[in-house]
Parts: structure tokens; sequence; C-alpha cells
């Protein structure tokens, strides 16, 4: 978080090119986005990189369980949560949380209300984050999945996002465009939520723990909506605002939007307990769950023939914008695992994926091919204009896509399969149980190989942040217009 | 849409439909669920499940702080869905009452190893769950748990000869003359914890297999 | 970036012409085939709602209407045939309880858990001495395919029943290449009958005293409780002594 | 006990009105009047409609 903080010196709104004063109400705007936007991207992308070591051991660990076995800090009960804490609450959040900002500001038309409320809520963000995961790593971990940070440390994380949220709604009221755009309902859908299920989870589960098994229901409602109450709308919210503004050309039916919408706010936080499908949990629990995971065929259908439909006759774009790519890749992946976890929540296939590393691997596609991937899009597009600096490699750019999406595919597609095997094997009571284990083997190994490719890709897209934002401190180049009409720059003949 | 009202009414009522559905009435329905009483063939009083003893309690703690629930699960499923009980890992479905007194519940979601449930019965062995927790190769080759060395102290062997406690480790495994490996305390509270962890009581929800299924099979003859 | 887009004039005008034929962006009314889908949808959730919410009752825990419980492990397996239901059985209680030391190929662990497949105390010719290991355990050293045991097995007496053990047993003796004599509940019966006094591990030496096969071994021998022996020592007696002894028993 | 049912019962019979109302008063007040316009909202006079943005790789390629 140090390096960001220096940064900002440089970064104050004094050093912005004189022809840019011409600009008019975006340039304000983006402007004013710089410091708290940045604040919460940069370590976003800090957490991202130790997400992705932890990840790394992780995976090594449950192929080879010698590995880095005698540190008690480092054993695979502590690492495996942390990793999903730092990629979560670190990288996945605080990324979000930027690009919500920048978002809301452009979409309400008004200049960053209080930067300096911003900035504070993301330091506070980080001090909370780094106590807790410490803290799991020292054992202090509650064991309760998606919500292992100790107690200690999430009234922390509570305060800083309530003030993000008090901002929300300040920069709402202020707006200067009355209507409301889809990406807005979304944002300001997933602000107010967020709350709202962290809170309910934080009492009836650290607080004053609910007897028995009430716990597991609050624990998968909470850990569900957290992906489909606040990352989900966040992504959505992205993907209407950027797959329009690239192409140039608006969403395709706004009515669908508005049913897409309220059919997920209507049933997404119904879904929870279809993880607990042949749990200790009365059946009706159940039931309802897996209903509402089946209507969620609504809003996906629609939000994916909306997209689609905008994006007809546009796709050899895909070609020229990078940001076109990532949010286009994240699209179809948000369709591919909402699919995925409808069939997944129907009992029958529950009892053969339920307990598996197939569950793993839907997850990943969720939060990586979906969220993430439109994350980097969203971050290719904003930071060039909040810092008025272009990319300095293209070259980067393109092994940061290709690196995510391969290793993307090689991490979903034959986990999602070894798990089906693992689940159909462990249900057959004449397999000994160890055979079981041996199958999933090679699987988790190529886990730990794609590992690797996500890893080069997360690796090259910081650099070249990293590079953007040391020419922040040099004189102001105007390497845009080369870029777009193919001169060779010295950022191109750099690579 | 142009104006706020709407969206935040709508944004509200929405959550608050599942937080009333999915949080509130199953705290209403199993919050204040407790254990089962009942007489058992000697006419005493049962009671199931009961609280753990202190020693099984600080050993839930380690399996909570070490992250066994990502490997292992605690539930078993009813007969016919899965093969829990095909499996042995548990003579019936789990229902709600058999986790009244576990904070936090670990029900656990993966079975990279296999169910807990019910291991206080299927192994109550504590030379095995020491050797285990020490490297599982030594029980189970080719397992994917790791070993926790840092559970457990290697010293100089006393003039007696080993510990009681001391594992017996041959071969690979060996940790040369003179010396012994014994459990240090977290160990043992960890197997203690293991070895509470059983649920072959009769609920009325969910009773065991009836003795007259059990006595009606009866082997071949010779 | 904005400036640099502008001056990009070709893919500027070429975007501009194409949206000319497309002017109603944005306007797409709903397709009425998302409101049948809906519609459809919104039937089965009734459905399956009404169908499988067990009445919304908090102590109902099965959809028994989508996975009808197959009949209990007992009783199933092949049919009616008793030979295949004790086999099944066998093979789920070794997994349940043995497999853990000895292994699920039955060969054990060198050095830690003696190995069962071939091993000569299973192919004992009776199963008198399995029985007793099983019922009450077996500690200290012990020899098995040549091979020197230290360790402890711990007692099954309460956590299987006879004929539980009965077909573990079985299962055992005519498995991994093993080929001996079934073993009965009646068998186990008497055995626990006999050594109910019985309390603590077996040893290696205390069980090598004991006949492979046939009836309860001879009293004398393992300190066991049959009826004839009770006889003879209660003729030992003095009168008073055995007056004093039965009021004792009957209360 | 059946107060509380009392209270759920209430509950699930009036979000619904509360909805309906919501829904009458939004009508009333034109929120769904040219409820399409906000299609266009993320365009400007600056990046209007027609102008793709953020091209940047692959321009020696002959598709443009």
């Amino acid at each position: 978080m140090s390096s960001p903080s220096k940064t900002f010196s440089a970064l104050m709104p004094g050093d912005l090119p004189e022809d840019s004063s011409k600009r008019a109400l975006l340039a304000e705007i983006d402007a004013s986005c710089r410091v708290p936007v940045l604040f919460f991207v940069v370590s976003g992308l800090l957490w991202l990189l130790a997400g992705t070591a932890l990840a790394l051991v992780t995976s090594i660990k449950l192929h080879s369980p010698g590995f880095l076995a005698s540190w008690e800090f480092l054993t695979f009960g502590r690492v495996r949560p942390a990793h999903l804490n730092t990629v979560i609450y670190g990288f996945a959040s605080q990324t979000g949380i930027g690009v919500t900002l920048w978002l809301m500001c452009r979409l309400c038309r008004v200049p960053f209300v209080a930067p300096g409320l911003a900035t504070v809520a993301a330091l506070f963000w980080n001090i909370g984050l780094t106590v807790g995961v410490v803290g799991i790593l020292m054992g202090d971990s509650t064991s309760i999945e998606w919500l292992e940070m100790p107690r200690y440390a999430t009234p922390i994380l509570f305060v800083s996002y309530a003030l993000v949220a008090v901002w929300a709604v300040i920069t709402f009221r202020l707006r200067q465009e009355r209507q409301l755009y889809v990406s807005q309902w979304y944002l300001l859908a997933a602000l107010l939520w967020f709350p709202w299920l962290y809170a309910t989870a934080q009492i009836m589960l650290l607080i004053d723990p609910a007897r028995g098994v009430v716990q597991a229901a609050v624990n998968w409602w909470f850990a569900h909506n957290v992906l489909g109450l606040w990352f989900t709308p966040i992504g959505l919210a992205a993907i209407y605002y950027f797959i329009p503004k690239v192409i140039g050309r608006p969403i395709h039916s706004y009515y669908l939007s508005v049913l897409g919408f309220w059919s997920l706010a209507l049933f997404y936080n119904w879904n929870g307990l279809h993880h607990l499908t042949g749990g200790p949990m009365p059946a009706w629990m159940i039931t309802v769950s897996i209903v509402a995971s089946v209507m969620m065929l609504i809003p996906v259908t629609t939000v994916a023939i909306n997209h689609h439909l905008t994006m007809w006759g546009h796709f050899e774009k895909l070609r020229h914008s990078p940001t076109l790519r990532f949010v286009v890749l994240g699209a179809v992946c948000y369709t591919a695992t909402s699919l995925q976890g409808v069939a997944n929540s129907f009992r029958g296939i529950s009892e053969v994926v339920h307990f598996t590393h197939h569950t793993i691997a839907h997850a990943h596609l969720g939060l990586y091919g979906f969220f993430t991937m439109v994350m980097f899009g969203s971050l290719y597009y904003i930071v060039p204009r909040i810092t008025q600096r272009e990319w300095p490699s293209l070259g980067l750019i393109s092994i940061h896509f290709w690196g995510c999406f391969l290793g993307l595919v090689l991490y979903v597609a034959p986990l999602s399969l070894g798990g089906i095997l693992q689940g159909l094997a462990m249900n057959d009571a004449s397999v000994p149980f160890m055979k079981v284990v041996e199958g999933t083997l090679p699987w988790l190994q190529i886990r730990t190989l794609a590992g690797l490719l996500l890893a080069l890709g997360h690796v090259a897209f910081v650099a070249n942040l990293v590079w953007l934002l040391a020419r922040v401190f040099g004189p102001y180049r105007k390497p845009v217009v080369a870029i777009l009409t193919g001169i060779e720059t010295p950022a191109i003949a750099g690579k | 849409m142009r104006y706020g009202p709407l969206l935040f009414l709508g944004i509200l009522f929405t959550l608050a439909s599942s937080w009333v559905g999915l949080v509130l009435m199953p705290n209403r329905q199993l919050g204040s669920l407790v254990a089962n009483s009942s007489t058992n063939a000697t006419g005493a009083i049962v009671l199931y499940p009961q609280a753990r003893s202190g020693e099984a309690q600080q050993g839930a703690e380690h399996y909570r702080s070490l992250g066994c629930i990502y490997c292992h699960s605690q539930q078993i499923r009813p007969d016919g869905f899965g093969s829990d009980i095909a499996r042995g890992w548990g003579k019936r479905r789990t229902v709600a009452r058999d986790y009244v007194y576990d904070k936090p519940v670990m029900l656990g979601t993966s079975r990279t190893g296999p169910d807990l449930t019910n291991i206080g019965e299927r192994q109550s062995d504590y030379a095995w769950h020491y050797a285990h927790l020490y490297d599982p190769q030594i029980t189970s080759k080719g397992s994917l748990m790791p070993p926790y060395p840092f559970l457990f102290q290697k010293r100089k062997m006393g003039q007696g000869g080993p510990s009681p406690d001391a594992l017996k480790l041959a071969g690979e495994f060996s940790v040369g003359e003179g010396w012994e490996v014994v459990p240090k305390p977290a160990a043992r509270q960890l197997v203690e914890y293991l070895r509470s962890l059983k649920t072959s009581f009769d609920l009325p929800e969910a009773p065991l297999p009836k003795a007259a299924e059990v006595t009606d099979a009866q082997p071949p003859a010779k | 970036m904005d400036r640099g887009e502008a001056t990009d004039v070709t893919a500027m005008h070429a975007a501009i012409v194409r949206e000319r034929p497309d002017p109603v962006e944005g306007h797409e009314p709903l397709n009425l085939w998302v409101v049948v889908f809906i519609a459809g949808l919104l039937f089965w959730a009734g459905s399956y709602l009404t169908q499988y919410s067990g009445g919304f009752r908090s102590d109902e825990f099965s959809e028994a209407q989508i996975n009808p419980a197959p009949p209990p492990v007992e009783a199933g397996g092949g049919a009616d045939d008793p030979a295949a239901k004790a086999a099944k059985e066998g093979a789920i209680v070794f997994s349940t309880y043995c497999a853990a030391c000895h292994q699920a190929d039955g060969n054990g662990v060198a050095g830690q858990f003696p190995p069962l497949a071939g091993s000569e105390w299973v192919l004992a010719d009776g199963p008198n001495r399995m029985v007793r290991i099983v019922l009450n355990g077996l500690k200290g050293p012990i020899k098995v395919k040549g091979g020197d045991y230290n360790n402890q097995m711990n007692a099954f007496r309460d956590s299987m029943d006879d004929r539980q053990i009965a077909n573990v047993l079985t299962y055992v003796r005519n498995s991994w290449g093993n080929k001996a004599s079934p073993v009965t509940a009646a068998e186990v019966v008497a055995i626990r009958t006999a050594e109910a006094a019985r309390t603590g591990e077996w040893t290696a030496e205390e069980l090598e005293k004991i006949p492979a096969s046939g009836g309860t071994a001879e009293p004398a021998a393992v300190g066991t409780l049959t009826p004839e022996a009770l006889k003879e020592a209660l003729k030992k007696l003095s009168p008073d002594d055995l007056k004093a002894l039965l009021q004792d028993v009957s209360k | 006990m059946n107060v509380l049912a009392i209270l759920m019962i209430g509950g699930v019979l009036a979000v619904p009105a509360v909805g309906l109302w919501a829904l009458h008063w939004a009508s009333c007040n034109g929120e769904f009047r040219l409820i399409d316009r906000a299609a266009l909202l993320p365009f400007d006079e600056e990046e209007p409609v027609g102008q793709p943005t953020d091209l940047i790789l692959n321009r020696h390629s002959p598709t443009t």
C-alpha cells in the first residue's frame, strides 16, 4: 500500500496537460477520481499478487502435501482461507469499489465528492484486511467459509465500507443527470445490499452465534449473496456500461435490462442454501433455494440476449479494444457459470458434484472468469482516463489477456470434469476412498499449471500499470494519437 | 426510471424477503433446538447430543484453527443419496439436532478427505490418530493430507526407553536411535475431539436402522 | 483517449455508417418468447415448491418423493440371497472399522498394522481367536506372516453386533485371495457370552493357548465361566459361604 | 408464537401492497415515461453514439 500512497503526491490534479482544460465535464470528473480510485485499484492489484502467490501455494499443497508442511502458519487449512479472503476482500472488492466510484461519478455527471472520505475508507479497508489475513495465518481463522477473518478485523472493514456507502448515497443525491442508467441500479443495489449481508452474518455467526445449523443457513445465505448481490451487480454494471461505450452503440433493449435487473434482485438472494443439499437442513429450505436457483434462468438469459444483440455486428472490435476483450469474455463466463450453477443446484446433480473439486472450478469460473475479467477490462478503460496517460506496452496487454484466457480455460475445464469423475467414484461405495483420492491427482496438477499462466497474466498487467504510473511523474507525453494511428511510439519500441 | 425512491424500495424489499425466509425463519424453527432425551435398554435416561469435554472442546478449536474443514465434511447425507451411509461414514443421516452444541458448525463443503461425522466410533485408537497426524503416509499411503509435524515434539529418549505415548515409527519414518516423537498437548486435544465425533444415536426425526432389519439377514450356515 | 479517438476518422465514420440502419436502439420491446419462457418457469417453480417442501416443517428433513431411499444396506444387496447380503455388509463394516489400519487391500502397514491377506491368524481353521480379538482387542508383540508387530487394536464389542462381526470376519476370511470357512453369528454369540467376564485386550500368547477351532476353549486356559465350570466351583464352597453368595447374588 | 404468525401473515400481505402502491405512485409520477431514454446515458457530446472508443490494439490490421 506504500507505493500508491507515494504516487499520489505526484498525482494531484495539478499536473494536468494544458490542452485538457478544453475538455469539459468528463475531464473534470476523471481528474477528480484520480486519487481515490487509484488508491482502491492499486491496492486491490497488490492484493491480487499476494492472493495469486497464496493460490499457487495452496494448489501445489493439494497434490504434493509435503510442500511447506513444516510451518504451522503455512499449513493448507490456513493458506486456503488466506487466499480466498485476499482475493475476495482484497482484490475483488477493492477493485470493484474503485470501478464503482468512477462509474457513479460518470453516470451521475458529478465530479468526485469528498475524495478524502473515500481515500480514508480505502486506507482503513487495507488495514482491516491486513489484520484479518495475518490473523488467519496465525490461527484465528473462524473456519466459516467466506467469513474466515477473525472478529477483531471485521469491524474495521465494516467502518471503511460504511464510508463508501455514505459516499455513494451523497453522490447519488447530488447527481446532475436525473435519468438512471441500468448500471446505476446495479451499483446502488450492490452498495446497499452488501452491508446488510455482512452485518447479518457478522452478528449471527461471530458476535452472537446462532444455535446449531442456523449458522450453516446464515453462512450460505451470506456466502452465495456475496457473489450474487455484491460482485455480480458490480460486474454487470460494468458490462452494461462498457460494451455500449466501447462500440459506440446503446444497449439493445432497455426493457430487457429492466427485466434482468429485477428478476436478479428477486431470485438471486434465495439461492444460498442449495450448498446444503442432503445436509442437516429441513427439506423446505433446500427446495426453496433450488427453485430460486432455477429461476435465475430469467435474469441470466435476458442479460445474455441483451448483451449479445448489442454486440451483434461489432465483434471485430474485439481485436482492437482490450476493454472489450476482457469485458465480453467476462460476460460470456457470466452466462456459462450461471447456467452451470442452475444445473448444479438440482438434487440429482448436486448428489454427484457436491463435496468435489467441481464446485471449486465453478466458483472460479464465476469470480475469475466473470468478475475479474470484467474488472480488468474496466481498468484498461478507466486508468488512462484518470491518469491522462496511455498504456505504455501493448505487448504486455496481449500477454495479460492470453495468459488469463488460457489459464482460465486450463483451470476450469479439466477441474470441472475431474470433479464430476471424483463425484461419480465417491458415490460408488465399492471404490475404496483412497482410489477416489488418487483419481483427482492429475486434475489438481493441471490446476497448478493453469495457476502459473494466470500468475503470468497478473504480473504482466501490474507491470504495465506500474510503468504507466511511473510516467505520471515524468513530463506529460502525447502518446495516444501515435498509438491509435499505429505510428511507432517509445512505448511500442520499448517492448 | 428517473427517481430513486422506487429503486431504493425495490432493493430493500427484495433482500428483505430472503432475509426473512432464509435467516429469520430457520432461526425461529431451529434456533432453540435442544438435546433429545430418551431411555435406553437398561431404562437409564440418555441425553444426545452432549456438550463436549474440555479437552475435546480445545481440540475443536485446533480443528477450526488448522482449517480441517476445507477437506473434511461433518454431515451424513440420507441413505440412497450419495454413498455416505454405504461407505460406513455414518449409520443414519445427520439432522439439525446433531449440531446444537457446535460453535462454529463445521459441516464442510469438500470431501478431499473422508467425512468425519462419526470418526470417533470408526477409529478411536490414539496411536492410529497420532501416526496419521504426524504423517498421513504412515497409515494411509497416497493420502493428500498434509503432515502436521508441528503438533509433535522430537526429543531424546529417556533411560526408561520410549515414553508410553511415543509414536512407533519404523523404516523411512524413523527418527533415529535414542530419539522419540511424542504428541504435544494440541495433538492430544485434537484426537480427543475426533474421538468425540459420534452420531450413532437414535433421534425421533432420524432413527437408526431398526434392530429388526439388523437381525433378519443371517450369514449362510457352514 | 478521447482526443486520439476523435482523430481516428476512419473507425469513427465506419461506426456511424453501421449505426444508420439501426436507429431504434434501446427501444426494442420484450420478445414474446421471453414472456412465455418466464411463465413456464414460474409454473414449474410453483409445482416443485408445493411438492417437495415437506410442509415447511422444521423436522422434515427428507424430500422422499425425489430420492426414494432404497431399503437399508442390511436388507439391500443381492435380492434375498443371504450370502450376498452378508458379504455386502461385511465389506461395509470392514471399510468402516478396519480399513483405516489394515488397509483396503488387507495388506496392513509394514511395522505398524499386521496384514490380514494370507495371515495365518485369519486363515486358522476356526474363528475362535479372531472373534476374541475383534471383541476385546489385542495388544503387545505378535508375529504375522513372519513380520513382527507391536501395536494396539481396540475392542469392538460395543460398536459391532454379533452379526456384523460374523459378516466382517467372513469377508476377511474370503477376500484378497483368502479362502476359509465363513463365520456364523451363532459362533460369535457363543464366544461373546463365554468371554463376558473378559476385560482388556488379548495378547498373542493368551490366544495361542486357545484352540483355533471347535467349541469354546476349556475354562482354565482363559478363565472363562461356563455353567459346568461354575457348578464345579460352587461344589467346592462351604454351605454357609454358598448361602451368603446366593443371597449376595439374589439382590 | 401466534402473535409472530399473525405478524408474518400481515407482513406477507403488507409487502406486496406497498409494492403495488409504489408502482402506482411511480407511474403517476412518470417514472416509466420514456424509460428507454436512459439507454443513451453512457454517451454525451464528447463521446457520442456511433463513436467507438478504446480501439488501441492491432491498428495495422486490414479490417479497419
